[in-house]
């Protein structure tokens, strides 16, 4: 079993809702309500969702650009909220990077090619400037980006192109985590092609672990080892990739790869009818009872909107789901 | 056989700036029929929503003018028509629906008001005709309570509903012709597929003419029985859907399509086109595609390929098919 | 609510601004004319005299500005027919040069506005980023601040002050700069509020730079172009609420020449010596009519995003 | 929509206690008063009693704390030239700057609204040119400037129209056009700007789309929500004018707050000046308020969110 790079355990994070004249809390958004996971080096794992299903509030708490409620992040087995201020400085910070989704707002349009790139090690090395230049130069190549360009300003770039450059930033402290939140989903399809190879080739040649935000399925099957479906705060669906998505369990994937499949007018009768989900997605300040899908839910029994299902393993993957618990056997806790 | 609604012939339309003269839409020739959904696909700054605001003549002013071609609907010629007829035809022939659904309705006034102002305008109804015509509009979209509904204002509705209020405006007065640009791309998966299904079923009731603009395939394969593809402000091929994902002809089209990851099986790598798409200020000479095109041949960089008829509804642009 | 994960591409679309070629020549026009008046205005408060480079009776200005000579008093300029060329914009009620004095109030005024500016645009940036940036009880502070300015224009706390330190050189400026940073802190912070919410500096925070780094490297060159375009506007302001100033005997105490008090010896002789207030208010037009086209040029260059300023 | 009000109020109470501080402190600091009202014959002693008798001899907090009760019983101090309560000073020029500025405000309102709404949707037209010169020239002449030339022009020459003070219906033309021209063109640059912002949008796109003709694209859809920003500005202007008109009080001599205030001022009659301060600080920060719920009726969201 590879070492186990990072692990999510049981992540909380609840917003307040305040009200009235001492901003008294009258609810809670629970934007994401434990949820865990875990991340192997040199492997993928995707968080898939639509809006509100709490994705990037998990890659914020990863980054620590949010504190959680509750729960635990252990990188190397240890609790990074543990972790001293130079632990952090020096171990975590540096090993746990990321791209972000927009080309256009992920870069200070006011700095060169060369410093942006060079800013993580400014900020976190003792390099010379020479050294740092030279590293630079290296990380433009391995991009595919030429030597010259390290002068020019971000407008000067196109879309494809600023990505390249939010990736050579990313590896610039050799990290062994690199977060990527909707990576392709701002470009072209063509150019996205290349930003997925591009990644692909990255992760092969330094054992790069990656933990990726997206919402579009067909990506997410390239990119991925494994996957967890979220909805509403919750992991509905969790395993190896291609377990998940050769036979989807939870209703909800399903809708999701129904929605998401290439299906041509013609050939629609044959394949599985396209699965259309009525309603529309709750809102995260009174999720429903029970089950959090059960309102939108085929499939959904007199269970479903009393109790909450369990994530519990069924054949080879996990999912939550009552439909899939063996009727009258109290499930087992997974 | 349906009647045509919408002939667009050799359309070219271009934005004169301090920079020089940008091609938007370079020659751009398509019809559409009654009932039918036509697919106008491509990357961004193609071509595709220019073509659009170009039929209904709303292009930025006075930067944008439509330079040549030809645009008839049900026989009548647009570029003929003054000022006041053209109004005339815009929500009552042809309307639109927008991409962004957060920022196409107006914040400050209600639904009702936003559709009962297109309905009031164009059909002439006593007022309270116009409430129960408002109500069927958002019963068309099927959107629940529209009796309540109707008194909401914008902020108060999802993504999802609001871009279904939008779809109300729009065939509030039963249109020959709905153009709808990217009206899903804002959507999440699952909203999208509603929609689209929505349509499908709109357009069987009022067999409306849909030209729909993307740049999603999977969207394409869903609603559009005809689709043509863009590349740099022209059109490279025109299709029948299943022709297009089964059999593309040009360069272009099929490398577009083998460059979209499937859900339906692992690919290792992907088939990605190498380099940019060209500037519309300073296009080069013969085929556009020609600088990025695997299959080019010298005459690929002289001169524009014609198109060619191969089969019914199926033609071409490319040096390589005689 | 709908989080902006939507595909939808973001190519830069080319910036399409359909400006017809009449239109591009006023645009040139309004940055060559403003610059070369604000160069000679400039250029005639340095070399006015050359006290500063240890010559004092070297000077641009025919007379001396302050030098009074009863035989020759309400002279109208040289092309009337009681004018003379000696005086070629005539003199006032006590025989002194209006060119002279026209001259060196170009200094005195010019050397208050941009001495106003440089004060009040650091404090203004400096308190706008911390208070943007950080949030806190540095913004609350800052927005009670700006309340407060809102209820005391410049001419009030200016007559305070004039009258408790006398009126002065310093008081003048003090006075101006003293509530004067308001309106810069509320851009800046508005405008850092913005760059806070951006990716980049999201991406700055996670390879851990420190508050100060961002504040420095990120923040402030994202600002300087609304700082550049609010200090040129400024100019006109200032040197409006200079001349006020003087004008209601609180600002520039005379025989000091300033444009403002100039216009206030010839307030009652309007129509017999109209001259005295004309020219002045002329120069005072110029330069503020300068400062503000070269403002808008700056800023539909720079930003037009900022089109309200 | 109540908590919204007490929090404004609050933040309001903050902002006049400090200005009330930084007015007496300022007040005090200027000179001494006591030297204004002694004749030229007084000795020292007799400078001495005065101040006793004026309580200036305490303190500069132990005053503070005295004109803080007096000001809660209503007695906001006598003015030591007019010798009389300055309330009553105050309440007697008042209504005479609000005679000025209320006409100047709409007609300046009025002319920018117009203007930068015409300059916004004829953009770079002639008469878009025209707005932007008439903008930049009222923002460049100097206001006291305009005012004599506006003096000598109308009433000395033309004898159409009288020099100054206050009377009849011809009093009002000329101060009221000189305030408005020099308040006018920064709203016209708001208007016109957040016209030009509105215009751009997406659901003015989808106005022209449904067929609707410009005119109610642009005054029904596009100037409602290109009235939020500018109103709330509007709402400040009208207050700071309070104190803005001293120029155009002092050209006219026109017996308004403005007025008063220079002679307080430039006489040190630092109580009648701490009153005019404090009640016009009230009075700006009162109409902020009245800005702010306005700007909620205009734009539903904020009236839903804020309740």
């Amino acid at each position: 079993m590879t070492e186990l790079l990072l692990e999510g355990r049981d992540l909380k994070k609840h917003y307040p809702v305040t009200k009235g004249l001492l901003q008294r809390t009258i609810g809670w958004v629970r934007a994401i309500d434990g949820i865990s996971f875990t991340i192997e080096q040199g492997k993928t794992l995707s968080l898939v969702g639509e809006s509100g299903a709490g994705k990037t509030t998990v890659a914020k708490a990863v980054l620590l650009l949010e504190r959680l409620t509750s729960g635990h992040i252990l990188f190397e087995g240890n609790d990074v909220y543990n972790f001293s201020k130079s632990d952090l400085k020096t171990r975590y910070r540096p090993s746990v990077q990321s791209v972000q989704q927009n080309p256009w707002s992920s870069m200070n349009p006011r700095m060169r090619v060369r410093d942006i790139i060079a800013e993580p090690l400014v900020v976190n090395t003792t390099k010379t400037k020479q050294e740092t230049r030279q590293r630079v130069l290296e990380l433009l190549d391995q991009v595919g980006l030429a030597p010259n360009q390290a002068d020019y300003y971000p407008h000067e770039f196109s879309g494809g192109q600023r990505q390249r450059i939010a990736v050579a930033r990313a590896l610039a402290l050799n990290p062994r985590l690199v977060v990527l939140d909707e990576p392709v989903s701002a470009l072209d399809v063509s150019i996205r092609a290349q930003i997925m190879n591009l990644l692909k080739d990255l992760q092969e040649q330094y054992n790069l672990s990656y933990l990726v935000i997206a919402h579009n399925l067909a990506t997410v099957r390239f990119m991925s080892h494994s996957v967890a479906i979220m909805y509403l705060g919750q992991i509905v669906e969790y395993g190896d990739a291609e377990d998940v998505f050769t036979q989807p369990l939870h209703p909800y994937t399903r809708a999701l790869m129904s929605a998401s499949l290439l299906t041509l007018p013609e050939d629609e009768d044959q394949s599985i009818s396209p699965i259309i989900l009525s309603g529309e997605m709750p809102s995260p300040l009174n999720p429903p009872p029970g089950c959090r899908f059960h309102t939108r839910c085929a499939e959904a029994m007199e269970i479903c909107s009393k109790e909450e299902p369990e994530l519990r393993t069924v054949g080879n993957h996990q999912v939550r789901c009552h439909v899939h618990e063996d009727p009258g056997v109290h499930p087992e806790s997974s | 056989m349906s009647e045509v609604v919408l002939r667009v012939e050799d359309l070219r339309t271009s934005f004169f700036t301090r920079v020089g003269e940008f091609k938007a839409v370079d020659g751009v020739s398509f019809y559409v029929k009654e009932g039918e959904t036509f697919g106008l696909v491509g990357e961004s700054a193609c071509g595709k929503s220019v073509t659009a605001l170009s039929l209904l003549r709303l292009l930025p002013e006075p930067a944008g003018k439509i330079v040549g071609g030809k645009i008839t609907l049900d026989g009548i010629d647009l570029m003929t028509l003054d000022k006041k007829e053209m109004r005339e035809i815009r929500g009552k022939k042809i309307s639109m629906i927008l991409q962004d659904p957060m920022t196409s309705l107006n914040p400050v006034y209600t639904v009702g008001d936003q559709i009962g102002e297109a309905v009031r305008l164009h059909q002439q109804l006593h007022d309270n005709m116009v409430e129960d015509e408002v109500i069927s509009a958002l019963r068309l979209l099927r959107i629940p309570a529209p009796e309540q509904r109707v008194h909401d204002y914008p902020f108060q509705m999802s993504g999802g509903m609001r871009q279904r209020v939008v779809g109300s405006i729009a065939m509030s007065c039963r249109p020959r012709l709905l153009i709808a640009d990217e009206p899903t791309t804002a959507l999440d998966a699952t909203i999208q597929a509603q929609y689209i299904a929505l349509f499908k079923d709109i357009q069987k009731q009022t067999g409306v003419a849909i030209i729909f603009i993307t740049h999603d395939f999977g969207v394409v394969a869903n609603i559009c029985h005809r689709v043509a593809v863009m590349y740099a402000g022209s059109i490279v091929e025109t299709a029948p859907t299943s022709i297009i994902f089964k059999a593309p002809i040009h360069p272009y089209t099929s490398a577009l399509i083998h460059s979209v990851p499937h859900l339906d099986r692992r690919d290792d790598r992907l088939y990605s086109i190498e380099g940019q798409p060209p500037s519309l200020l300073n296009l080069p000479p013969g085929c556009r595609f020609a600088p990025r095109c695997p299959e080019v041949m010298d005459i690929c960089h002289k001169e524009q390929p014609p198109t060619v008829e191969i089969s019914d509804g199926h033609s071409v642009s490319c040096w390589r098919v005689k | 609510m709908l989080e902006k994960d939507s595909d939808s591409e973001t190519a830069a679309k080319p910036v399409i601004s359909g400006l017809s070629l009449q239109a591009r020549v006023l645009r040139k026009l309004t940055f060559i004319i403003p610059v070369i008046i604000l160069s000679l205005i400039i250029l005639m408060a340095i070399f006015a005299d050359l006290a500063w480079l240890g010559l004092p009776d070297v000077r641009l200005a025919p007379f001396d500005p302050e030098k009074i000579s009863m035989r020759d008093r309400l002279m109208p300029p040289f092309w009337a027919e009681e004018g003379s060329t000696d005086h070629l914009l005539g003199t006032d009620k006590m025989g002194r040069d209006i060119l002279s004095r026209l001259i060196f109030g170009a200094r005195i005024s010019l050397s208050v506005s941009l001495l106003v500016i440089l004060i009040t645009s650091f404090i203004g940036t400096v308190l706008g980023i911390l208070g943007g940036y950080l949030g806190g009880r540095t913004e609350a502070f800052l927005m009670r601040i700006t309340d407060i300015s809102l209820a005391f224009p410049p001419i009030l706390v200016a007559m305070l002050l004039a009258v408790s330190m006398g009126p002065s050189f310093t008081t003048v400026v003090l006075a101006i700069s003293l509530l004067g940073w308001a309106p810069y802190a509320r851009l800046i912070r508005g405008e850092t509020l913005r760059l806070r919410e951006i990716d980049f500096v999201a991406q700055a925070r996670i390879i851990g730079a420190s508050p100060f780094r961002i504040m420095l490297k990120h923040i402030f060159p994202n600002i300087i172009n609304p700082l550049i375009i609010v200090m040129t506007l400024q100019i006109g302001l200032l040197i409006i609420t200079e001349a006020s100033l003087s004008f209601l005997g609180v600002g520039i105490p005379p025989p000091a020449p300033s444009w403002g008090n100039m216009v206030n010896d010839g307030r009652n002789l309007v129509d017999t010596a109209w001259w005295i207030s004309t020219f002045p208010g002329i120069a005072i037009a110029l330069v503020v009519l300068s400062g503000n086209f070269l403002g808008d040029w700056l800023r539909d260059k720079l930003d037009p995003r900022l089109r309200q300023l | 929509m109540v908590r919204f009000i007490l929090i404004r109020l609050l933040q309001s109470v903050i902002a006049l206690v400090g200005i009330a501080i930084l007015i007496f402190v300022m007040v005090r600091v200027s000179g001494d008063p006591a030297l204004m009202l002694a004749t030229a014959t007084s000795t020292e002693e007799d400078i001495q009693q005065i101040r006793v008798n004026l309580g200036l001899d305490k303190s500069i907090p132990e005053q503070f704390g005295i004109f803080v009760t007096d000001v809660i019983k209503g007695d906001m101090g006598e003015s030591l030239f007019k010798k009389k309560p300055v309330t009553e000073l105050i309440g007697a020029a008042l209504p005479n700057s609000l005679k000025l500025i209320f006409p100047s405000w709409v007609v300046a309102m009025l002319g920018a609204f117009l203007l930068g709404v015409l300059g916004a949707t004829r953009r770079d037209g002639f008469l878009d040119n025209g707005v932007k010169f008439i903008a930049i020239l009222g923002q460049a002449l100097p206001g006291f400037w305009v005012a004599i030339v506006a003096v000598y022009i109308f009433s000395v020459s033309w004898q159409l129209l009288p020099t100054s003070g206050l009377g009849g219906p011809s009093h009002y033309v000329l101060p009221v056009l000189t305030l408005a021209f020099f308040l006018m063109p920064g709203m016209m640059r708001l208007v016109r700007s957040s016209m030009l912002d509105v215009l751009d949008s997406e659901y003015i796109k989808l106005a022209r789309i449904k067929g609707l003709p410009e005119r109610i694209v642009i005054w029904k859809h596009a100037l409602r929500n290109a009235l939020i920003a500018p109103l709330t500005v509007a709402g400040v202007l009208f207050a700071m004018l309070i104190t803005g008109a001293v120029i155009v009080e002092t050209v006219f001599s026109w017996p308004g707050i403005g007025f008063i205030i220079v002679e307080g001022v430039l006489a040190r009659d630092f109580p009648l000046v701490q009153a005019i301060v404090i009640m016009v600080a009230v009075f700006v920060l009162g109409i902020n308020l009245l800005v702010d719920i306005a700007y909620a009726y205009i734009d539903p969201q904020i009236r839903y969110q804020k309740s």
